[in-house]
């Protein structure tokens, strides 16, 4: 698998997984390593002031120096909102200012509000931050987010956490094909087979982290995530078979003994 | 710290009373709050890592400390 | 990826492979150990008396001593042909006597004939052979098929070498429901996400012969098969989040400092 | 093999004419066949290894010689 | 809509609609009404003699000098079984014999039983049956069931009433492809749309009972599904569009007053 | 089926239709005849002044008193364009504000422009046109829309002209959901089924051009769709059976005669 | 018909009690039920319509009546 | 109408030569096309039909005739 570079920086692996949900951050890391997955995403919040100290933090067990952190603006319905959030993320973590924005349109959907994504992203580029961006599957969207100047779009395969997989193949297609900037697709994979197929149109990698960290097993579903990211980039770059309506025999024709 | 007066700061939303015209570091020392991975807004607007020491607070700044956690 | 067992032999592998189509023996070793398949098929043909006895053997090249041979009755349109080709296997093989059936209802489908395919399977598990049987999705045929005592049933997904993958997943699941013998199946994959899928169906293997060695580059597909089996089987294992058709967020409500 | 007089199988369904009543090792040999991983009918009917040696070939006799090829 | 014919009789109507699970038989013959079918599947069963003899009977309701009956096998699981209510319905029927062979393999998926049905329609043809068959979408099979002699072939689309519409479209095309009889698709429609595409596989019809009985509206369904065969129908013969990857203009370039 | 408001005029038909890529204008009036729709749209252009004079001009064809004529803004890729063509619309028909409003992303996909339709449908609005939009499948957007003012929302199922059908099916559910005005489903149908499926959705319409004028038989096929809209619509209010993964049998087990 | 012994037949796979040496027509029409659209089987074989005025019932004898009935 | 000099106009978007100070109705009168389902536009504004007997054109004035066609 060639490597994926994002803000100058390159990777191997083409999987960056969330950070929430899991039991508690011992699973969180072990199910990152086994991902192999080296970014990471994290939110933005106010600290539980009366928190034991002696609780250990997230950035104690994913070592900022080891791991890319990717600060998202989950929670931001509006381009002022994730504006603010990525300024305290940049606060945070000592001026690194690649951020994932997303400005979500509703709580139930939480779908992208692509005109409120747009107003941000601006904003943001003007103030020098690296955006990384949520938003739909809508490819002219996606160009104009490309062309204010985000350096990967990240549209959605289905709603955050629906475990949908992929709804509309056509879209993801397209967008790769008129984008100049790596597509990776985040939100809506729901087992390794969907993250494979994503990887099997062309995309550049997958971005998840309910799939994983909501399975019986999180461990085991990093794994097979890891595996199915690979797989599937190989697959692509492998060519496969065209699809045929009729069968094509796998044993030759000739000196058939039944003949 | 000598004995002082206090003050009321709404810090993270919630009414806390703390030592008179302390500064930033003050504060979080005052908390136990290493400065790590973290951001402070002083009444919407972060004061940055290299002002905490400078920067005093008063009778009743909205005070918010913030961190990275778990997130998708 | 816990081991297959078959014909009390146990396999790391879930991927079983043909050793058809590929440009040269060659290519067709490496294929196949990129692929991490230990067990491989094969077609019983007449030999090619005028070859160049200079030419190497497919046998030289994939030892059985270290690969399982499982012949194949490709070819057979019913059942005697059937049978006489898996006896002449035997003898080729010094004897061992684990064969894949497949008897053929036409050319141009190569889709299974299940009535010469039950005759053949009897006659077979008379004569001591360990029967591999390629069929239909028709789980009432599936459990005939074991009731007779074929030692693993293997469904096609679609037609051979046409690509098309999983064509009816209610039917694969139904047979392995209601079955006790490894369910393999056979025929039909086209790219990774294919063999992933019927891996997370709970199906215990995959054969494939087309998908690798017509892909543009057979050794990367190979490489590809072998992560897709694996990353299924671990999916299925981890247990995948249910499909919701609402979202559900990764980040944390509580603390949002958009709030 | 001493001079010898001829004969004519059909093998692998092309006709050949080989020494007389020479046995399936001998027609092997003859072939340059190793006998490794085949199997040989005579008129149809599988003729097992162990009997190559004192198998002898009759004029007309069908031998089939087969092997394992590629295959899916 | 051409007319089908089926055992040298015509019919205007492409829908065949079975009789069971309605509320009583006056929803039953308003359903049938608004479906416009002509031919109707009825079950043989035991008279309930205790039954209060002014209950009015099923044929009384669907006269059989209007309607076309079509007693069932349903609840047959072997040959014997189904070729003994084939000669009890045509007792009943004073000598009619067609009859709609269904051998089932088990109670849980009603799944037909293949070899007992190959068994079965050798037998009942022997008899003179006319032998419309119900059977898996196995082509091969469905040649074996043609050669025998039945005059249509009944494939499911999927388990009956299960609603799943058409679980394999590939087969159905390539048993409408082989075939000289009428091609009917009897189980498995839930919806409308699912009876359009039946036709617009090309097939000669659709057997439905649960779809329209088990709606909340069983009249409305009804009257839905008579107009979905018929634009299924329509749409087959008229010549669909064929698929594009890319869009294309419906309004012309000429004169574009925005240029 | 209910009639359909749209712009304080009711409608029997839920089915609109394009005008574009017919033979000739006796061809187009036959289709729309046989489509029964009661509302086509029209684009506006230069007229071809060279044109004889003899040819006789659409709207002689069909007669603005008895078709609701509904002029799009085809080819225009930005608001101002937009604007201007409504406005020269409102002059052709002499002072109507029905209009469709589509501003496109790229002449090679036809996609919604989102945020200049956003931007032209809030200037028409204040320019009292009564705006059916054109727009994707977002349903945040889509809301957008609705409280500019717009009367009804058309998202795509596909491309324009693609007959790919409905790309996906959650997003244009979420839009009926979360919406007060009529949804139209305008542009990628391709077949019978595919218009029943929009309406099995709760869709309230269809529009479509290409799928009757570019059929081989374009009259046959406005016949199928006028049905297949209604048997959509029908089997939607008649309340589908929900799909089951296990068979439910249509005949009763009671008086089994081979019990 | 004159008083008469009674007979025990099973009907529809229930006991029933008749009057003795009855044909089937006699049968039905002690059911109450009308000869249309029915399939009459005496010890499992079907006795044809024809045959219901000469065809008598002896004790012990299985008969079922079958009939049409809603079925998909 | 009276022999009279003649102007230049773009008429959607080529050079026609026309008579002199004519009127949007003398020019459709001229072009043989009925005022009915048209829209006229001179030098990108929308002239009403009110005003077509009015308003006369001028040289190298750009008109443009519109109408409505098929389509989707």
């Amino acid at each position: 698998m060639s490597k994926l570079t994002l803000n100058d920086k390159s990777y191997n692996s083409r999987l960056i997984v969330g950070t929430g949900k899991y039991k508690d951050l011992e699973e969180t890391k072990q199910a990152i390593l086994n991902s192999g997955a080296e970014m990471v995403t994290v939110a933005i919040r106010r600290m539980n002031i009366g928190q034991d100290k002696s609780l250990p933090n997230l950035l104690d067990y994913l070592d900022p120096k080891i791991f890319t952190i990717l600060p998202n603006t989950a929670g931001c319905y509006n381009a002022k909102d994730a504006v603010r959030t990525c300024q305290l993320a940049a606060e945070i973590l000592e001026g690194e200012k690649l951020v994932k924005l997303e400005v979500l349109g509703d709580e139930k959907t939480l779908y992208p509000n692509v005109t409120e994504t747009l107003k941000a992203a601006e904003q943001l580029v003007k103030d020098d931050f690296k955006i990384m961006v949520y938003t739909t599957d809508d490819h002219i969207v996606a160009k104009e987010l490309e062309n204010i100047g985000c350096i990967a779009i990240m549209p959605l395969a289905s709603p955050i956490g629906s475990g949908l997989g992929i709804q509309n193949e056509y879209n993801l297609l397209t967008i790769k094909e008129n984008s100049t900037v790596p597509i990776i697709v985040d939100a809506g994979v729901g087992t390794a087979s969907d993250a494979s197929k994503v990887m099997e149109l062309g995309c550049d990698g997958v971005l998840m982290n309910t799939a994983i960290a909501c399975a019986k097993d999180p461990l085991l579903m990093a794994t097979a995530m890891k595996k199915a990211v690979e797989s599937g980039y190989d697959a692509y770059h492998a060519g496969r078979i065209p699809k045929k309506f009729h069968a094509s025999a796998s044993s030759p024709k000739e000196g058939n003994v039944c003949d | 710290m000598t004995i002082s007066t206090k003050m009321r700061i709404i810090l993270n939303k919630d009414v806390q009373i703390i030592p008179d015209s302390i500064s930033i570091d003050g504060l979080l020392e005052h908390l136990n709050i290493e400065i790590k991975y973290i951001a402070i807004e002083v009444n919407e607007t972060i004061v940055p890592k290299s002002e905490y020491d400078t920067f005093n607070l008063k009778e009743n700044d909205s005070v918010e400390i913030i961190n990275a956690v778990g997130g998708g």
